[in-house]
């Protein structure tokens, strides 16, 4: 069993886990404020509000999850799925429609 | 093989025929990870969809549901991923006491979570949002009643959110295992698996709420 | 087994084609069975073990590979684009021919209802009526379904029409046949339905102009009478109802 | 190293030199040792393998003889009235045959004894790891899915029967009582098949994680046997796809409990969503099916040839890209559905490709044996059988996927031609083949070769003698799942292929006697295995048969060269192990790139 040196990362660049929590705190609350506040057309909404979604589960998957120090090869791996889930959605839609 | 050498067992770390340079608890917590991408993806896909060929059944965002409240909630989800990171960042430093802190804080905040989600729940269910038909007689709201919305929007809304629940909650049954663990002293900082695939799972587990936050209350 | 890898007589207009491809597929694909189980055999045969011989040690050969991959690309190429025009042409609403008649059909555990418009040529009007499970369509005009069910899936089968699609309750399914050949002709149930799926099953009488003329007008006047619709000044003058 | 890991490694250490010290129990019953649980899956998906058998049987005597007062059901005396009356078997019960043989055959026979058995017995030894990355959720795996077969078989016994709605469960046929007259069987069904989900992911989680992580030193990705490869992918496939089927039965488990109307139509609900989500899992599924049993062949062809394997680089991505592909062709299933047209011809498209990397196996192992020396031991047959008969069922799936020619033939025998052309003369062959080459390995003896061969015989005969002719029956218009043919004017003159098939199929069964008395006498009286009976070279065959706990003695193997080797011209003898360290320099092609 190979050993891996666990504190490869401790010093590792980028924000610091306070920050992206801040950032997190901001975007939920820039998220409300948009979906209630802002009369924007519904489409453009929906987009906006999604890219948000997006970006902050990226903040975690990257920083807490520390996916941005990990081997190349598990960071592949971990974005395999996500096409998958986008075809069964996109398709399912286009028949829905 | 008690009498083996661990030299005997030792495979590369790099080179040809060498893994992927991550243990093996965390790379099969990445793994199981994975398959749950494909099952929240089942459970919001079918959201999506059924919502959008039945818009009739949903309501805009804030009339049902409570967003502030749920907000805040999120809020307090946030809080239990920065706490849980924060433990990791401390055993990585050997530190014992931030680890059981901040550990035994990220449960704290996780059944605070599940404290509100309950809350939330009943309040609900007493203005008459039940999952099904057949229940708003029993509640008293026959047809066009109390709130908007059909029998779908209860039946999606409450599926992925009583699913993300049940990861919450096994979430906070095992955090508070590696709490009491971290308390006896098992993890160190140059072994400290235990705490690291813990955290995996809770943000994940954080993650898939932000998606659902999202797409369930705001859109 | 006289019907070796042979379809039941034809009676649609675009079942023709549909059997066209049928066979064309037969025949790749039955070059492709052929070649492979005939070199399977050849190898077994002529390299079968001895004492003594040495396999060739090869690891492959990039030049064969390149062949046979792209003989199969090519094959299933051609299938592709034969099948997605024709399978359009049959099954895209928008491409449907101008129907000759409208039908609705409504499925449900374990018959068949058809809804002709009656005089007045429109569906859902007083002056509709409805054969269960027996029912008559023109020759030589394209008769138009929509498809609906009142319980389950249950999926409308012609085998001699090549005609097949499910009825979904909760959709409303379009879907045309044009008969060629005056007869009877099955009506099956091909989704698992419960447990009278097995005998949930109709016949089609596809009648030639005259007939249909006939017996149409006949079944409208009665229908519009029943329903207290009937104009006697149309039929007189136009000698039909339609 | 984590404390996990070491944890787990001392596990893996512990007490393999002084066997006596494992209790019966831990040993036999609640092991953690890959291979024990490999075998516990065997002995019970062989299990299911003849119940799901006898359940065909039952079906096929009702086609022959619907509900034939001179030919009753044999046994079926023995059955409560809500089964069979008076000798009659009723409807309902033939619809829950149907399902209950379908999903037991798919899910606890072949996909079990494709995966769980292989990836577990096989892997470790053939990757050279001393056990599972996580041998504890591998005694957890099998430990689920045991119950979720005994809640299956028991649904057969509760008010109202087992699920009759089809093995695909059509919604809304299977959630509602009212149409079907089945409540608790199909609850149980969507909880039977959520619990074996949940143990499908922890042996893919497993199977992956062990698979990347714990290869021997040497044994790069491309000098892996395929079978490791089919397996690898298969458990991907798995790890992506059932969470899929998991959401969808949940929803259907809600629409039958509290009344949801997740696929009802009446509450706003979407009958074609059931559809998706099921195919969406269901063809990725059937790869999973085929792709395992495509590798043992590769390595059984390649062993009974005395070759390489022929374009062994092509064959790992041929498997990776019907793993890739299948995962957007799910909509072939239902081109009569009332899907989208344009979607249907987008399915059409890409399920046609599947052709391509399915001609490069198929033809690739035609040139492995081109040049062979070959050998017909008895794995060797039922690979060759393996061949011949996939091909045969492929090529069905052509005409099913060419839309408009699916119109007539949806839902008719001829797709219950392909799919027991692919799962029987494919899968089903593919296991045979497994079993008799890793018996030896896995018990310590010989499989009588004599009675081995008979049973391949009389197998492939009464196989093709029962399926093929469905072939017609299917274009000559036949449903499926039809209790009584006869009812149709158009499908009587065909009654007598019914007949006919239906004794076939009983011959068949019949032949599957001589494997089970082969299988149990081989395994207290057959000769002593040697280490590598077969002379191949992968490195199973490096280890004592059976192996011993920990398989290595604590040491782990050294790998100098791919799993292939065979006749090599600067050799003498026509095997070359994969961890023998003797003889020439590192072979060419399959050796090279790293991993
Ligand atoms: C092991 C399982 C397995 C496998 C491997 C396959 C493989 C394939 N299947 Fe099959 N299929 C099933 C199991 C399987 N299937 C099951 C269980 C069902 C029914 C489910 C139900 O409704 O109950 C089904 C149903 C099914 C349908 C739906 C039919 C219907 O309901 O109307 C279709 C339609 O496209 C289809 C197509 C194919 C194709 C194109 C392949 C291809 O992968 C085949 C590729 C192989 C070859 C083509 C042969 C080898 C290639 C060559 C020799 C090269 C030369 C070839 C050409 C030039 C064409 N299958
Ligand atoms: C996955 C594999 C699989 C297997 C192996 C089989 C095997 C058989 N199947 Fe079936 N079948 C399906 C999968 C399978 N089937 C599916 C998915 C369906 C669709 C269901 C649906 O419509 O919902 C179906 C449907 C189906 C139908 C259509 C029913 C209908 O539509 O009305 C018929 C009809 O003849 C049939 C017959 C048979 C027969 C005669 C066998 C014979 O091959 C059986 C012979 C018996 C054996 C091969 C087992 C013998 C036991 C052993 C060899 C074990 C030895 C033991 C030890 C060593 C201890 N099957
Ligand atoms: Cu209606 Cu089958
Ligand atoms: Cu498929």
């Amino acid at each position: 069993m190979e050993s891996v040196n666990l504190t490869a990362d401790a010093g590792h660049k980028g924000p610091s886990y306070f920050l992206v929590f801040i950032i997190l705190g901001v975007l939920t609350l820039v998220e409300v404020a948009v979906a209630f506040i802002a009369a924007l057309p519904d489409t453009l909404l929906i987009l906006i509000l999604l890219g948000l979604a997006v970006w902050k589960a990226l903040l975690v998957a990257l920083y807490y999850m520390h996916l941005r120090f990990e081997p190349a090869k598990l960071w592949w791996m971990v974005m395999a799925p996500l096409p998958l889930g986008l075809i069964l959605v996109g398709i399912v839609l286009i028949e829905g429609w | 093989m008690s009498n083996t050498t661990a030299a005997a067992l030792e495979r590369p770390t790099t080179g040809p025929g060498s893994g992927f340079g991550v243990y093996n608890m965390k790379l099969g917590m990445w793994v199981f990870l994975l398959s749950e991408v494909m099952f929240f993806t089942a459970l919001i896909g079918a959201y999506i969809i059924l919502r959008f060929t039945n818009p009739g059944h949903f309501a805009e965002p804030g009339v049902v549901l409570n967003v502030p409240l749920t907000a805040a909630n999120t809020f307090i989800l946030i809080c239990s991923s920065v706490t849980m990171v924060k433990a990791f960042a401390e055993i990585e430093a050997g530190n014992q006491r931030g680890l059981r802190m901040y550990l035994a804080a990220t449960a704290l905040l996780g059944i605070l979570f599940l404290g509100v989600q309950a809350y939330e729940y009943s309040k609900l269910v007493h203005e008459g949002f039940v999952p099904a038909a057949e229940f708003y007689a029993a509640l008293g709201r026959d047809g066009a009643g109390a709130v908007e919305g059909g029998p779908l929007y209860g039946a999606t809304f409450y599926t992925m959110t009583g699913f993300h629940g049940a990861h919450v909650t096994i979430g906070v049954l095992c955090l508070l295992f590696t709490t009491v663990m971290a308390f006896r002293g098992r993890y160190t900082a140059a072994n400290h698996g235990g705490v690291e695939i813990m955290g995996l799972y809770w943000h994940f587990v954080d993650l898939v709420w932000i998606i659902l936050f999202t797409i369930v209350y705001l859109i | 087994m006289a019907e070796f890898w042979q379809l039941s007589p034809n009676a649609s207009t675009y079942g023709a084609d549909i059997d066209r491809m049928f066979y064309a597929i037969v025949i790749l694909t039955g070059v492709v069975f052929v070649v492979v189980e005939v070199l399977l055999l050849w190898f077994l045969i002529r390299y079968r073990g001895r004492e003594g011989r040495r396999a060739v040690h090869t690891h492959g050969n990039m030049r064969m590979e390149i062949l046979w991959t792209a003989a199969t690309a090519i094959i299933v190429v051609v299938i592709g684009v034969g099948s997605r025009g024709l399978w359009l042409e049959i099954k895209s609403p928008d491409r449907f021919p101008e129907p000759g008649i409208s039908l609705d059909v409504t499925a449900k555990q374990f018959e068949w209802n058809v809804t002709y418009p009656g005089a007045d040529g429109v569906l859902g009007s007083p002056d509709d009526f409805t054969a269960r499970n027996r029912f008559n369509v023109p020759v030589g005009t394209p008769v138009h379904v929509t498809l609906r069910a009142e319980d389950v899936i249950h999926s409308f089968f012609l085998p001699e029409l090549r005609f097949k699609q499910d009825v979904v309750p909760g959709m409303e399914i379009p879907a045309w046949f044009e008969v060629t050949t005056a007869g009877e002709y099955v009506v099956g149930c091909a989704e698992l339905c419960g447990l009278g799926h097995y005998r949930m099953m109709g016949t089609m009488t596809a009648l030639d102009a005259a007939d249909w003329e006939a017996w149409y007008t006949a079944e409208s006047v009665a229908a519009a009478q029943a329903a207290g619709t009937l104009n006697v000044a149309s039929v007189d003058n136009e000698g039909s109802v339609r | 190293m984590s404390v996990d890991a070491q944890a787990q490694e001392a596990h893996a250490g512990a007490g393999a030199g002084h066997h006596e010290e494992i209790p019966w129990l831990r040993r036999y019953v609640f092991s953690s040792d890959h291979k024990v649980i490999g075998i516990q899956f065997l002995f019970m998906s062989l299990f299911f393998l003849v119940v799901g058998g006898l359940l065909a049987m039952a079906m096929r005597w009702q086609i022959a003889w619907p509900s034939s007062q001179e030919m009753p059901l044999p046994g079926g005396g023995m059955l409560p009235d809500v089964m069979v009356t008076d000798g009659i078997m009723l409807p309902e019960f033939y619809n829950a045959l149907v399902t209950m043989h379908g999903t037991i055959m798919v899910f606890f026979a072949i996909m079990p004894l494709l995966v769980a058995v292989w990836a577990n017995y096989l892997i470790p030894l053939q990757i050279g790891a001393e056990d599972m990355a996580f041998p504890r959720l591998n005694m957890a795996s099998f430990w689920l899915a045991a119950p979720a077969g005994i809640l299956m078989l028991a649904s057969f016994w509760v008010v109202g029967g087992a699920a009759n709605a089809g093995w695909t469960a059509y919604a809304p046929l299977s959630v509602s009582e009212v149409y079907s007259g089945v409540k608790l069987g199909q609850q149980l069904w969507c909880l039977s098949l959520i619990i074996l989900g949940f143990s499908s992911l922890m042996g893919a989680v497993n199977y992956i994680t062990t698979v990347i992580n714990m290869r021997a030193p040497g044994l790069t990705w491309f000098r892996l046997p395929l079978s490791v490869w089919g397996l690898t992918v298969t458990s991907v496939l798995v790890l992506l796809a059932v969470p899929v089927l998991a959401g969808g039965l949940i929803m259907m488990f809600f629409d039958i409990t509290i009344g949801t109307s997740f696929f009802q139509p009446e509450g706003g609900g979407q009958p074609l969503l059931w559809q998706h989500l099921f195919w969406f899992f269901g063809h990725p599924e059937v790869y999973i099916l085929i792709l395992p049993a495509m590798g043992f062949v590769s390595d059984v062809i390649a062993n009974g040839a005395r070759k390489p394997v022929f374009g062994y680089h092509a064959m790992v991505w041929a498997i990776v890209a019907i793993g890739f592909i299948g995962w957007v062709v799910w909509g072939h299933h239902m081109f009569m559905s009332g899907m989208t047209p344009v979607l249907g011809g987008f399915f059409m498209v890409s399920t046609l490709i599947i052709a391509v990397p399915s001609a490069i196996k198929t033809f690739n192992w035609l040139g492995t044996l081109w040049g062979g020396n070959i050998r017909f031991h008895t794995p060797m047959l039922w690979a060759l059988g393996f061949v011949s008969l996939f091909v045969i069922g492929g090529l069905s799936g052509i005409f099913l996927a060419a839309a408009p020619v699916d119109i007539p033939l949806h839902d008719t025998y001829f797709v219950v031609a392909h799919i027991h052309y692919v799962l029987v003369g494919g899968s089903l062959f593919g296991i045979f083949s497994a079993i008799t080459f890793w018996f030896p390995k896995m018990f310590g003896r010989m499989m009588n070769e004599g009675l081995g061969k008979l049973h391949f015989a009389l197998t492939f005969i009464f196989f093709n003698a029962t399926f093929f002719p469905m072939h017609m029956l299917g274009s000559g218009g036949m449903m499926r799942r039809l209790y009584d043919p006869t009812q149709y004017p158009h499908l009587q003159p065909q009654q007598d292929t019914n007949v006919f098939i239906t004794v076939c199929a009983l011959l068949l069964f019949a032949s599957q006697l001589i494997l089970v008395v082969n299988f149990f006498w081989s395994l207290f009286r057959g000769k002593r295995a040697p280490e590598n009976p077969w002379q191949a070279n992968s490195l199973e065959w490096s280890a004592p048969s059976p192996p011993p706990h920990g398989n290595w003695g604590g040491r782990l193997p050294a790998v100098h060269r791919g799993p292939y080797e065979y006749s090599h011209p600067e050799r003498e003898s026509d095997y070359w192990l994969q961890t023998d360290p003797t003889g020439a320099a590192p072979a060419p092609a399959p050796t090279t790139s790293g991993g």
